[in-house]
């Protein structure tokens, strides 16, 4: 069954129209992929699935919940988490109080568990657990970023372009984690113009271009299709 | 029927911090020895020979280290003063630190906050302690209010800071234009509501509203650093002053706790206008006009958007303003501000302010 | 005598602000035959209380006049412009009167700033303009057509020095004054200078920022200084503070004060008026004086306007009357006519009789005034 | 002597030391990439090679005089100009008037001539229009002129960054990324963008970029960078095969 | 840039019309069908679109918040009057003078408060140039040469019943001529280095401005251009009362150049012209007036939070194009 639903989903900036109709969905334990260039309308997407953004018109379905009703702040509690483009990080907080707010949702439970299986991943925000996140260097805000995420123990993670701006090293990493996030039970619906990478490591993949859905299918088919190659995957 | 609500309040003679000051017995006797011997002190601007003179009128009247003294005394009238600017600009910190405003209608809740204690007490005839809680219950919705009908719509919306602040002004002449109307433009006078004793340390006197005022600044000033720094609802405000769309993918509900922060401060302000009204028993609807620009510039001075900032700032400028009017009491306000465009320009964040350098 | 104070009186629907407004359109009698007076005062912002009093004493004189049949066989229209307490302001609205309105003569304005500002308009349009309380020296400097009813800064200045010395024989003062304020720097510099002369020694002298409301650290060292008398020569809401502030700092010397200090014990809580004992002012008028007309204007006011008249309107209800009164023996609405009668007045009103001198200022003995037992107390006539 | 020289290089933030006993040169009209991991002090370098930190230690020479303790505006002016990794348009302004804005510093007439549009105003506004003309034609971006910059597509904000870092009329042109967020195909025509304008302008450029094709096929020398130290320096080919790169940055592809 | 030709053709039109409006007004008022108040109220117009569109330099250029613009109006203020008052030459003469120095010794404390407070950013400038507001005004409270808290009296104005129009053409003029200026400057490299740090002042930096040097350029120009309108006022006033050059003097002109859109000089010349007159068409309701306009102000903040014009100019050229229907390029001159 599918755990995300999207149907006819419509996104307008003013007189823009961002997003023309899109439907697709995940299901459970799938990591399914958004490609597309820039300005194609991945973030919009997420932006409208995590309550940032209302859509015009459509239906977004998640587990059962109608999200395009409920309001951004109660999505998190359904167990859908974001990491937003651009990180995003609380920047004058430190990493620390950054993890924390990830796990604002369960303020009652005890969390040294969660923070060690976090540091144990990411050992980088371990050091820089002190730092003030504003000051940390691209990479590691993202890594932050994706931490905080995951400290809200969802069932589905939303992450739009983890890899932008990371070494090889990282990117391979990130995307490793994202791999055993998935292997641990969570849901993930990953935003990449790395297509190369997301493909690798997704069961499924949509082909966004201008708004509308061009292309969908099993990751590794789509991966051999020529026009993906000539595309995204540079020749 | 006339009977006057404050009649439980009134007292005969005067207040007690006069009455234990009088009793204090080594006061110089009026009349002759003192007297037309301190040329000095018939004009101030003598700097610090002033002061000094002071001190030997002391020293050889009561044979105490009168400069001490009167250093201890100025001192401790600038921290009462101080701790009332401290209260008030805590307010302004907190908002600015959250929704990075500069909420020209915080001093006007002040005033707000003392026509309510006003109201309250003389026109409906509760006690004092119904009046303010009453009044920070109203200040708090006020607002709330506020915040959602003038400011909420900019917030979200994404406006330019500066309209933000324009809309802030309109607000402060919005609420002092009604409460002209409501109450008319005349000073409105109260009565003590603190009768405290005053405290007497062996020459130094202190009154009773002074120390009222500094306990009760402290006190706030603790609780507040403890409510932000400590709680979930706090590090929500932090979160939500960072990045509001960030902060919801948090699940923290953002409006509320913008709302929570224009509740607080704004309840603060009713605490700041009942010790206000228990030291300067005088309010009128233009009262928050200087009050509040004082008090901004003591939360800049200790750095806006730092609480344990806008206490320290509020004490400084107290202080300081004290100290000027000691020695020349013309140009108070000038070098006031004096000292903070030099501290600004020493430190451009304010003394407790984070100085978080945009990374480039 | 004392009253209670305004803030525990009456529901705060009936303020001032609300009685100033009809003024305006109540008098207007049917147009083509009537003489039109202007009005200026600041009836909204910081300093409205004055102007409020000032209107609506205003107001009266001249419903009072129309009930007697007016002027010159005509009624009086009043035309009141608020000028909020700003030169600018006022020189629009005053620049409304003249020139819309055609007013023939003008009371008003009520603050010193603006009425100079006023003043020096109307020298160039020759307008007959009389003011209730702009106090500051300069004003009636302006021209021949500027005239007021009220005392002189230094006057009054003088005449505290003098008082200090000649009654209280004080040999030390100290003053406190608002810094901002012309009223009380000019009273505050011709006392000093006077007292010198007379042997007072200046003890202490220190200044406040307009709309200070913490005086302690000028009043800890006026303690200091220990002087005889302590000056005030401020309006009454900053007497209350720092009388207050004062007298818990321990400081018990007789304090001075001016005519600024009328309405005082209005707006000091009753608990509290102790603090004003043992205080000497000067004031244009006696609300205790036995005079039929002033005890039968303060009552006839308070009915009307719901609270006690204070200085402001006692003057202006004199300088509207001698206004009309000069028009009237004027026996004509031409500006130059009305002011050459206004330089013969010789009339009798509720401060007493008063003349002008060369510089059209009043000429009339003060009253001297001191509180006991929450109450103003006569004490003596006094002159220099 | 080389164009552009660092020596002993280092700074720190606070207890942080981000950058410790760097040194490279880089020659006239040369491609140099650094590269390193995130966080190595890629960004930090530029910053102080473009004087918005002053260094804790150590000197920059350009073309053999010294740029410590000059000030931004004074460095680009002597010929080092810049893009930023997070782009920083005038959002509000056009396009065409992002690049003149870089070119006042070489323009002459007065305020007053500004003011009253005497001929100078004239004949220097015409002169600067062509030449901002000519540098978006090479940037590709000729169709843009009187846009508002902010309504531009991502990529092409990135090429306009760098259109203005030309117009500054440098002499080395330190690119932050450049290529980030790009799919393979814009990223392919801003390699052949940035050789362009080499060949143009004789500029010589130092990019940080982790796009390793696109690093590996433009760059002529690398430097890599690692907890803020140089750790190894060299040709592509080296710096492929280098096994502290592969361990610090590379991985194991 | 516009074409060399067209512009010139632009500024003849519009030379035209500034001086057709003021031979109109002029008339008018010499021959009394607008009254000595009615005149007095342009006069009040023309000085306080002189101010807004100065501080809109500084606020809506420059991207600066000042709080203290007041300031240097007061001091131009004195300046200008008290050499006029100490002058033998006759007010005609003296005044331009006056003028001039007013505006110098406001461009003066430009640079002597300019510099240091230019080093901090957003919000610290806007309470250093508050402070300095401050401070301008109870030093002039003390000292003697301006009159302490009396302030200056007795200065001479050009308008008179004699001269019903007499400031007219000093207020006029030199409100056309900041516009003008205001408009070139904005389309110059100055005006264009100014707007870049607006926009982003490390990028500003980075692009090789002396992000400082412009800063105060724009700073000092402004303060001048105030210092001239502050001696226009107290040549109109016949007065000056350093009480009321306060902070809510300067909040006033920042309001008028907020309302208007800023960067918007005609958003400026609209709200400044419109509140001032307003005020006074709604002397009746004196009570409610100020009441109204917290209302309209929050309210035109809420639904137009750039402003009524927002950043761009109103243009007679365009509004003609628009009418007679050729809407090629409507550019709307990007400042
Ligand atoms: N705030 C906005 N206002 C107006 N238009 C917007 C806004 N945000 C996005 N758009 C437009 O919507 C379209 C889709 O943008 P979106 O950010 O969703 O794309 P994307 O696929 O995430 O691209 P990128 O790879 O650059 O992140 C683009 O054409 C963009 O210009
Ligand atoms: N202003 C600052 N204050 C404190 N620390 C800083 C500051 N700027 C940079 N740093 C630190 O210096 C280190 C180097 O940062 P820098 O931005 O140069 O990394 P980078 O190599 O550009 O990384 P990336 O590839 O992720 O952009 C980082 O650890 C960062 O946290
Ligand atoms: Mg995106
Ligand atoms: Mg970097």
């Amino acid at each position: 069954m599918a755990l995300l639903t999207v149907k006819d989903l419509n996104v307008f900036y003013g007189n823009i129209h961002a997003i023309k109709g899109i439907s697709f969905e995940v299901n459970e334990g799938e990591i399914v992929t958004l490609i597309g260039a820039n300005g194609a309308g991945k973030t919009s997407t997420l932006h409208a699935i995590s309550g940032l953004l209302r859509p015009k018109s459509g239906s977004i379905t998640f587990d059962g919940n109608n999200l395009v009703t409920t309001e951004a702040h109660k999505i998190l509690r359904l167990g859908l988490a974001q990491v937003p483009e651009g990180r995003r990080i609380f920047a004058s907080l430190t990493v620390m109080e950054n993890l924390e707010l990830g796990a604002y949702i369960r303020a009652k439970e005890n969390l040294d568990a969660d923070f060690e299986q976090i540091f144990a991943r990411l050992p980088r925000l371990k050091e820089r657990r002190k730092q003030l996140a504003g000051t940390l260097s691209g990479g590691e805000q993202q890594m932050l970023a994706i931490g905080r995420a995951l400290m809200s123990k969802p069932k589905m993670l939303l992450l739009d372009e983890p890899s932008m701006g990371l070494s090889p090293l990282l990117v391979g990493e990130i995307f490793d984690i994202i791999k055993s996030v998935n292997q641990g039970g969570v849901t993930v619906l990953l935003n990449e113009q790395n297509a190369k990478k997301a493909l690798e490591i997704a069961n499924r993949a949509y082909v966004l271009e201008t708004g509308s859905i061009a292309m969908s299918g099993e990751a590794s088919a789509l991966a051999q299709d020529e026009k993906v190659r000539q595309a995204y995957l540079g020749g | 029927m006339k009977s006057n609500p404050l009649e439980f309040r009134r007292k005969e003679g005067l207040k007690p911090s006069f009455r234990i000051f009088s009793y204090s017995g080594k006061r110089p006797k009026k009349g002759k020895s003192g007297k037309n011997n301190f040329p000095f002190l018939a004009r101030s601007p003598q700097g610090f020979a002033a002061g000094l003179g002071t001190s030997n009128h002391f020293f050889r009247l009561e044979g105490v280290c009168g400069f001490m003294n009167l250093f201890l005394t100025q001192t401790i009238n600038g921290l009462g003063l101080g701790s009332i600017y401290a209260l008030v600009a805590l307010g302004y910190s907190m908002v600015y630190g959250i929704v990075k405003l500069i909420n020209f209608a915080h001093g006007d809740i002040i005033m707000v906050g003392s026509y309510m204690v006003m109201f309250i007490m003389t026109v409906m005839g509760m006690p004092l302690i119904l009046a303010v809680i009453g009044s920070i219950l109203f200040c708090a919705l006020a607002g709330v209010l506020i915040q959602r009908v003038a400011y909420h719509r900019l917030l979200t919306h994404d406006a330019p800071r500066i309209s933000l602040l324009i809309t802030a002004l309109g607000v402060s002449i919005f609420l002092q234009n009604l409460f002209q109307l409501l109450f008319g433009s005349e000073v409105r006078s109260m009565p003590t509501l603190f009768d405290l004793p005053a405290i007497q340390l062996g020459e130094l006197h202190i009154t009773s509203a002074n120390i009222l005022n500094i306990v009760v600044s402290v006190v706030m000033m603790i609780g507040l650093q403890t409510l932000v720094a400590r709680t979930r609802i706090g590090k929500a405000m932090r979160a939500t002053s960072e990045d509001a769309g960030a902060a919801k993918l948090m699940g923290i509900n953002t409006n509320h706790t913008v709302a929570f922060t224009f509740a607080v401060g704004s309840g603060l302000a009713a605490v700041g206008a009942a010790l206000y009204c228990n030291t300067y028993p005088q309010i009128k609807p233009t009262m928050g006009n200087l009050l509040g620009l004082k008090a901004f510039v003591a939360a800049v001075l200790g750095g806006i958007g730092s609480i344990p900032g806008a206490m320290l700032g509020g004490y400084i400028l107290g202080v300081a303003e004290s100290w000027t009017k000691n020695f020349y009491s013309n140009l108070t306000d000038a070098i006031v501000f004096g000292i903070l465009i030099v501290m600004l320009l020493v430190k451009p964040s304010g003394l407790l302010g984070k100085n978080v350098k945009e990374k480039v | 005598g004392g009253s209670p104070a305004p803030a525990s009186s009456g529901a705060p629907a009936a303020s001032d602000g609300n009685s100033a407004a009809p003024a305006q359109e109540n008098n207007a009698a049917p147009s083509g035959d009537t003489i039109k007076i202007g009005g200026l005062a600041p009836l909204t912002g910081d300093v409205s209380q004055y102007g409020i009093a000032v209107n609506n004493a205003i107001t009266m004189a001249i419903e009072k006049a129309n009930a007697n049949g007016g002027v010159l066989g005509q009624q009086i229209e009043y035309i009141v412009e608020d000028e909020k307490g700003d030169p600018n302001e006022a020189v629009n609205a005053y620049n409304k009167l003249v020139n819309n309105d055609n007013v023939v003569a003008i009371v008003g304005d009520v603050t010193t700033k603006p009425t100079q500002a006023v003043a020096q308009k109307s020298v160039d349009d020759n307008v007959p303009l009389i003011t209730a309380s702009a106090t500051g020296e300069e004003v009636t400097l302006a021209g021949e057509n500027v005239y007021r009813v009220c005392f002189i800064d230094p006057y009054q200045g003088k005449l505290m020095a003098n008082y200090a010395s000649k009654k209280l024989s004080a040999k030390s003062a100290a003053i406190l004054y608002d810094n901002g304020d012309p009223y009380s720097t000019g009273i505050a510099d011709a006392f000093e200078a006077s007292a010198k002369e007379l042997g007072i020694e200046i003890a202490a002298k220190e200044g406040y920022q307009t709309g200070s409301t913490d005086f302690n650290s000028q009043l800890t060292k006026v303690k200091a200084a220990n002087p005889d008398v302590l000056l005030l020569p401020v309006y009454y809401n900053d007497v209350v503070l720092i009388a207050d502030q004062a007298r818990a700092n321990g400081i018990e010397c007789a304090l001075l004060g001016a005519d600024g200090w009328d309405g005082v014990l209005g707006k000091i809580d009753p608990s509290k008026t102790d603090v004003l004992k043992n205080s000497y002012f000067c004031s244009q008028y006696s609300a205790e004086s036995d005079d039929p007309d002033l005890q039968a204007f303060l009552s006839e006011y308070r009915e009307k306007f719901g609270n006690d008249a204070n200085m402001f309107s006692v003057l202006g209800y004199d300088a509207t009357n001698i206004l009309i009164d000069s028009i009237q023996r004027a026996g004509s609405t031409d500006s130059q006519a009305i002011i050459d009668a206004m330089k013969a007045t010789n009339y009798k009103g509720l401060t007493g009789t008063t003349t002008f001198d060369e510089n059209r200022n009043p000429v009339r003995s003060a009253v001297i005034l001191t509180i006991e037992g929450g109450a103003y107390k006569f004490v003596e006539n006094f002159e220099i | 002597m080389p164009l552009l020289e660092t020596k002993k290089l280092g700074i720190a933030f606070g207890g942080l030391r981000a950058l410790d006993d760097v040194c490279f040169s880089l020659e006239s009209g040369e491609i140099m990439g650094l590269i390193g991991p995130n966080g190595a002090g890629k960004t930090t370098v530029f910053n102080l090679l473009t004087g918005v930190y002053p260094p804790t230690e150590g000197t920059v020479e350009l073309e053999g005089k010294s740029i410590i303790g000059k000030k931004t505006a004074q460095i680009t002016q002597s010929g080092i100009a810049r893009t930023f990794q997070n782009i920083r348009l005038f959002k509000d302004a056009s396009v065409i008037d992002n690049v003149k804005t870089a070119m006042n510093y070489q323009m002459k007439y007065s305020v007053l001539s500004g003011i009253l549009h005497l001929p100078s105003y004239w004949k220097e506004e015409a002169q600067v229009e062509e030449q901002a003309e000519g540098l978006l034609d090479v940037c590709g971006l000729k169709q843009y002129a009187k846009a508002t910059a902010k309504n531009l597509p991502y990529g092409q904000q990135r090429k306009l960054e760098i259109a203005r870092a030309l117009a500054a009329n440098p002499k080395v042109l330190l690119l932050d990324e450049p290529a980030a967020g790009m799919n393979p195909t814009e990223t392919h025509e801003l390699l052949e963008t940035i050789r362009t304008i080499r060949e143009q302008f004789g500029v010589a450029v130092l990019l940080i970029e982790h796009d390793m094709s696109f690093v590996m096929g433009l760059c002529e020398h690398i430097v890599v960078l690692d907890y803020g130290k140089v750790i190894a320096e060299g040709l592509p080919e080296e710096i492929r095969t280098n096994p502290r790169v592969i361990a610090a940055y590379l991985g194991g592809e | 840039m516009m074409n060399k030709k067209k512009a010139y053709i632009s500024y003849g039109i519009n030379l035209i019309l500034v001086l057709a409006l003021f031979f109109f007004l002029r008339t008018l008022i010499v021959t009394g069908v607008l009254n000595r108040y009615q005149a007095d109220l342009i006069t009040l117009v023309c000085i306080n679109v002189t101010m807004a569109v100065s501080l809109n330099l500084v606020t809506g250029l420059l991207g600066q918040l000042v709080l203290g613009h007041a300031g240097f109006m007061l001091v131009g203020a004195y300046a200008a009057a008290l050499f006029t008052k100490n002058s033998s030459l006759p007010l005609q003469f003296s005044l331009p003078i006056g003028l001039v120095l007013a505006g110098i010794l406001a461009a003066v404390f430009g640079v002597i408060i300019g510099i240091p407070a230019l080093r901090l950013r957003g919000d610290y400038l806007a309470i250093i140039t508050l402070g300095f507001g401050e401070i301008i005004r109870v030093i002039a409270n003390n000292l003697k040469i301006t009159g302490g808290a009396m302030g200056l009296g007795g200065i001479k104005s050009l308008t008179n019943r004699q001269h019903p129009a007499g400031m007219l053409p000093f207020v006029f003029f030199i409100a056309a001529v900041v516009i003008f200026a205001m408009f070139t400057f904005g389309r110059s490299r100055h005006g264009r280095a100014v707007i870049a740090i607006r926009e982003d002042e490390i990028a500003a930096e980075a692009a090789g401005v002396n992000t400082t040097y412009y800063k105060l350029l724009a700073f000092v120009l402004a303060a001048f251009i105030a210092g001239v309108a502050g001696g226009l006022y107290a040549h109109h006033l016949g007065l000056i009362d350093p009480s009321k050059y306060d902070f809510n003097r300067s909040v006033e002109f920042l309001i008028m150049v907020v309302l208007g859109g800023m960067g918007s000089i005609t958003g400026s010349i609209l709200s400044a012209s419109v509140l001032t007159i307003l005020p006074e068409l709604l002397r009746g309701f004196s009570n409610y007036r100020m009441l109204a306009y917290s209302v309209v102000l929050i309210c035109v903040m809420l639904f137009r939070p750039t402003g009524l014009l927002g950043r761009a100019e109103f243009s007679l050229s365009a509004l003609i194009r628009r009418i007679t229907g050729k809407k090629q390029d409507a550019a709307k001159g990007g400042v």
